[in-house]
């Protein structure tokens, strides 16, 4: 699709992953809220029409898009090579550092430490391929379908440690397990983008266009602080192997 | 910042219930319609009908529902078909449920004597009405406590549909559980509503039976 | 009945063979049975005598030769076998009542179905069929709510509803307990009193005598004897026939 | 749709989906025959003439086959550590497994036990037989024969359902398949793939169990 | 048999009653029976029959009054009853072989179980008790490959391992075909020649005449009538006797 065909629809259709706090969830009121769902409401703003938000899960989110299920996502998803060659990223929105959670007994200073222990991760996230390349060839992975698993896994002592998102901090903080379990080390950065079909140019032209305005005048910034409660770093319009000016 | 699971998620979790129960019963509409023919392909003299009937159920039967719900929703679009979720899940499930259905409701139509359908033949009644009048409500009551089994399963199976992007009751669920990161509360509540959707149909099938058992 | 009345023919079997995949059920069945007559079947078990009555009304099919009813050909897929079942009325030895159905209802269903016939009236003439049996006040039970006796008089009446010109018996008393077999016996004698076509496989002997103008023998698929009663049970013509006779009389 | 499918990448990854295919089988093999056990177990506390034993049976089967087995296999493994026992995935799994094809097994069991006419267990009784062993050399084979096909398809339910046991990680065909989906993106290859193992998994278990009913359980009958 | 020899009682019941729900059916049955001596049962349909011989060896339990086999005390709830059930074997009506288990087996089983006899001495007793049915031949063979008479013979032969004092026989033949009837009558009286002592219910009159020494007539949970078969035919000393023979007899 282009903007042009969205405005004339009147809906932007948009795929937004509601299981992924506080990036994006569902309020007290059975509401979407967080920190995607607040970018797209403010792209359909700026084209002028309503929102439909498509839930999607990271199981289903490629296919929904490639198959035109949705007219593009605002996930909180990381961009990866391997994913670039399937849809077309738009330039990074936000990071999330990815990051080593586990037991305070456990002694895990880098990746090399991973080995020796039982490592879980969410599987068909970004942080499940990371894992594999990062950790020596004989470390013990346990996948789990989603963060929520992931982290309970932790927290139950099915595994010593995790490798996710940098607010899994916030969770395990908030169900009062933070003397046990405490932050290791920081893996990677974690540069996430917006994705269209491959072959959409205008769209890919208008969401590369509004995240740039938006770093410019701050916005990004504001919503980062509001909901992840950390200073937005500053973020790369280049990544090696991925391209996002859908020329290549 | 994070929320606890009460009261406003437990509703949460019931409105994700009703699409349960929605996708239940269109299932086993559309797909007991389509069932009942297959039951009679399978029980028909033509031995073709037979063969395609008895194919259909085995692949139907022997896949899982979550591979058959992909191939309609994801893989016809590649066939140049664009379905919508209802209607992919529509197809989907009454694929499944009419094997399933199928393949129990020849078994009842068997096990009804052969004796009543001479009896019918003897009579000079055709097939539709020695079926409708004769054999058919004979084979209801023998199939019944199996067809409610299934369908209890069915009822648990509709969660597949998260994967079309249907929050129903099991991804609410997973929904809350990511919010609140208490799965074992969220998903006790999720076990306790599917627990209140079916246990009225396995007390009506307990039911059925203990009176045929009587009547025999 | 005189028997010289008897000219005109309602059932004719010509050269009948059947086989159930390698076996050779039926062997060159030839029977005329004629208006009015009643025929007793026998032979010991297996001997085809099921079969060939089920196959003058099409339940099963036959491989060679002709079946005439009522000069209809009944032909080998079954050509005409919806119209020769209406003239045919069949009494099974399991009764075959529907059970979800009650006594009424059992006897109303193929006049509703095939004959088209009015509520009021299919419900009119089952009425009188089953007082004909001496079981109107059962109507509105279910056929497990009666004894074998009774379902078997129902069944009876349910065939009778249709006017069928032949009747057609398949061991009728034998899946009955001791005492009932004679109420259900007594039903078909009185039956054969109306001069309805009846062909009855039954090893009761006493019935044959009463009502048969002949008693056919089968033995593996072939009829063996065919003769009055008097002449069959007194003298005979096959050693087969006494030895059979000797097994089922003599205890 | 131009959509140009690619397999390469799903069969380069077969010595993993064997791997998958093996602990799918291994799982729900090993489920299959603790269930059966313990099914039956089960079915003799529901049909004995105590209403204490008939009620928790009543209430483990109706508490069972009313919740998915998804949340039950969720309850094992995240669930027990709370109470002191930690069972690894697999562990989980199994025991999730059995405990759900306990509680199938156990109803239709009863159905082909029900299905034995009285007049067999009064034979057993009039021969002086007790009644531990009219169960074990009169009723078990031929009830069990009377209800081996429905045992079967709920066995072979039983192993398309263990796709769910991915969500604990324990490593069975469908965990491996979506790691390698989250690898290669290959969805459709891999789902079809996918659908391929399991029909064939479904008809060689079937295969297979039709065998075993016929050499323990075929005996002739009218 | 000298019927002044039997003094010996196998079998006292002494004002049996028994009840099903509300259904009186038993009432005040007093019998003893003589060692060595045959008993045919008769009477119509649900007058006790069956009832009354399975409470001797308690398939059913009585509510009322003392049953005694060989000197032993049946107690109301079972006391004694595995011991009692040894020495006496039973056949029923739809002979109840087990289908799983060979001809053989079958009439192993018991003997292992129960009489834990090792496999060589079981199969040489069963072969014996089998030829002594005229059917050790089909010993390997299953249940549902026979016939009705030769599974009915089975049956008998299955009882007989046990080396019973005492038979009980429950309808044993009128579940077979007509043919069928006879091998199993000849085997039952052979068994008779024995001197085993027998109780059985039958409306084989024929056989009652051979074998029985004492014809007993039941009717709604009573013996009504109890009398040698010459007696009992020829000059039924009641009303309700004499108007069952005249169904069971006349057809
Ligand atoms: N549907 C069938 N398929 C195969 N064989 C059959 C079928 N029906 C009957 N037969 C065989 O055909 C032969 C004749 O059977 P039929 O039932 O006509 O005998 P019958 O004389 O009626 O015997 P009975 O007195 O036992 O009823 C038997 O050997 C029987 O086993
Ligand atoms: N298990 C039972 N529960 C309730 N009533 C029973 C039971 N068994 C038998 N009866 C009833 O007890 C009465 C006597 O039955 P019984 O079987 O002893 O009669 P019978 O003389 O053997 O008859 P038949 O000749 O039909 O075998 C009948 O009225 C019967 O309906
Ligand atoms: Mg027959
Ligand atoms: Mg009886």
């Amino acid at each position: 699709v282009t903007p042009e065909e969205i405005k004339a629809k009147g809906t932007a259709t948009i795929g937004v992953q509601m299981d992924q706090f506080p990036w994006g969830f569902i309020d007290q009121n059975g509401q979407n809220d967080g920190f995607d769902i607040e970018i797209a409401k403010l792209i359909t703003k700026e084209l002028g029409v309503d929102v439909k938000f498509e839930r999607i899960t990271g199981q289903n989110r490629i296919p929904l898009l490639v198959n035109g299920n949705v007219d593009f996502l605002v996930p909180s998803m990381t961009i990866t090579e391997e994913r670039a060659k399937v849809i077309q990223y738009v330039i990074p929105y936000s990071s999330n550092d990815i990051t080593v959670w586990g037991k305070n007994d456990a002694e895990i200073q880098g990746n090399d430490d991973l080995g020796n222990y039982v490592i879980g991760v969410n599987r068909g996230s970004a942080f499940d391929p990371l894992l594999v390349k990062v950790a020596p060839a004989n470390t013990q992975i346990k996948r789990f379908d989603d963060d929520a698993t992931t982290v309970q896994a932790l927290l139950s002592g099915q595994v010593d440690a995790i490798l996710g998102s940098v607010t899994y901090g916030l969770v395990i903080n908030q169900t009062g397990n933070g003397d046990t379990f405490e932050r290791k080390y920081k893996v990677a950065d974690n540069f996430q983008g917006m994705a269209v079909r491959k072959g959409d140019q205008e769209m890919l032209d208008f969401l590369n266009d509004f995240v740039a305005r938006h770093t410019e005048d701050g916005v990004l910034d504001e919503l980062y602080k509001k909901w992840i409660g950390s200073d937005r770093a500053k973020l790369p319009t280049t990544l090696p192997g991925v391209d996002f000016t859908g020329k290549e | 910042m994070i929320r606890q699971f009460g009261w406003g998620e437990f509703l949460f979790l019931l409105e994700g219930a009703r699409w349960t129960v929605v996708l239940s019963l269109l299932a086993f509409t559309v797909g007991g319609a389509l069932g009942l023919a297959v039951a009679l392909g399978r029980t028909s003299k033509w031995k073709l009908l037979r063969m395609v009937t008895a194919a259909y159920i085995q692949v139907f039967q022997g896949t899982p529902l979550l591979i058959q719900l992909f191939f309609v929703y994801f893989g016809l679009p590649l066939l140049g078909l664009k379905v919508d979720v209802w209607v992919a899940l529509t197809i989907g499930l009454s694929l499944h449920t009419s094997a399933f259905l199928g393949e129990i409701w020849r078994g009842s139509i068997q096990a009804v004597p052969d004796g009543q359908s001479e009896a019918a033949r003897a009579l000079g009644i055709g097939y539709v009405h020695r079926m409708v009048d004769v054999v058919l409500p004979q084979a209801f009551r023998i199939g019944l406590p199996a067809t409610i089994s299934f369908l209890v399963n069915l009822i648990k199976g509709t969660a597949l549909a998260a994967l079309l992007g249907l929050t129903e009751l099991t991804r609410s669920g997973q929904l809350m559980a990511n919010i609140t990161f208490q799965p074992l509360q969220v998903y006790g509540a999720v076990a306790l509503i599917y627990f209140c959707i079916c246990v009225p149909l396995t007390y009506c099938s307990a039911r059925i039976e203990r009176r045929l058992n009587a009547a025999r | 009945m005189d028997r010289s009345s008897m000219s005109d023919k309602t059932i004719e079997m010509i050269g009948v063979n059947k086989w159930f995949g390698p076996l050779h059920v039926l062997k060159d069945i030839d029977l005329t049975v004629a208006r009015g007559e009643h025929i007793v079947l026998c032979g010991p078990s297996g001997s085809g005598k099921s079969t060939l009555i089920r196959c003058i009304n099409h339940l099963e099919e036959i491989q060679k030769g002709a079946i005439f009813v009522n000069g209809t050909e009944l032909g080998p897929q079954g050509n005409n076998a919806d119209h020769i079942r209406r003239d045919v009325g069949m009494v099974f030895q399991q009764f075959n009542l529907f059970p979800h159905l009650t006594v009424l209802e059992n006897c109303m269903l193929a006049q509703r179905r095939v004959r088209k016939t009015s509520v009021a009236e299919a419900r009119d003439k089952a009425m009188r069929h089953l007082e004909r049996v001496h079981i109107a006040e059962q109507a509105a039970k279910y056929p497990a709510q009666l004894s074998g006796g009774q379902q078997q008089r129902v069944a009876i009446a349910r065939a009778l509803c249709m006017d069928p010109q032949v009747m057609l018996f398949d061991e009728p008393t034998s899946a009955l307990d001791p005492e009932m077999v004679k109420e259900v016996l007594d039903t078909m004698i009185s039956l054969a009193d109306d001069g309805i076509t009846m062909i009855c496989v039954t090893h009761e002997m006493g019935f044959a005598r009463a009502v048969a103008h002949r008693v056919i023998f089968m033995d593996r698929g072939e009829i063996i004897e065919s003769a009055a009663p008097e002449a069959f049970f007194s003298n005979p013509g096959h050693e087969r026939t006494r030895a059979f006779l000797g097994q089922i009389l003599n205890h | 749709m131009n959509y140009t499918f690619d397999f390469a990448p799903v069969f380069a990854a077969w010595p993993t989906l064997l791997e998958g295919i093996m602990g799918t089988l291994r799982m729900s093999s090993l489920s299959m025959v603790f269930g059966l056990g313990l099914g039956i177990i089960f079915m003799m506390m529901r049909m004995s003439g105590r209403p204490g034993l008939r009620t928790v049976a009543v209430g483990y089967i109706e508490l069972i086959r009313n919740t998915p087995i998804l949340v039950q296999v969720f309850f094992v493994f995240f669930g027990m550590p709370a109470i002191g026992i930690r069972l690894s995935g697999e562990q989980a799994a199994i025991l999730a497994m059995t405990l759900n094809c306990a509680a199938y097994a156990a109803e239709i069991v009863r159905g082909g036990v029900q299905s034995i006419r009285p007049g067999q267990i009064e034979a057993g009784r009039a021969l002086g037989m007790h009644t531990a062993d009219i169960y074990r050399f009169i009723v078990f084979r031929p009830a069990i024969r009377a209800v081996y096909p429905a045992l079967c398809s709920q066995f072979i339910l039983l192993m398309l359902n263990s796709s769910l046991v991915s969500s604990v990680s324990a490593e069975e065909l469908t965990y491996y398949a979506q790691t390698l989906d989250s690898q290669t993106f290959r969805s459709f290859e891999i789902y079809l793939t996918l659908g391929v193992i399991y029909l064939a998994l479904s008809q060689v278990l079937s295969a297979v169990l039709s065998l075993i009913g016929r050499v323990y359980f075929s005996y002739p009958t009218k």
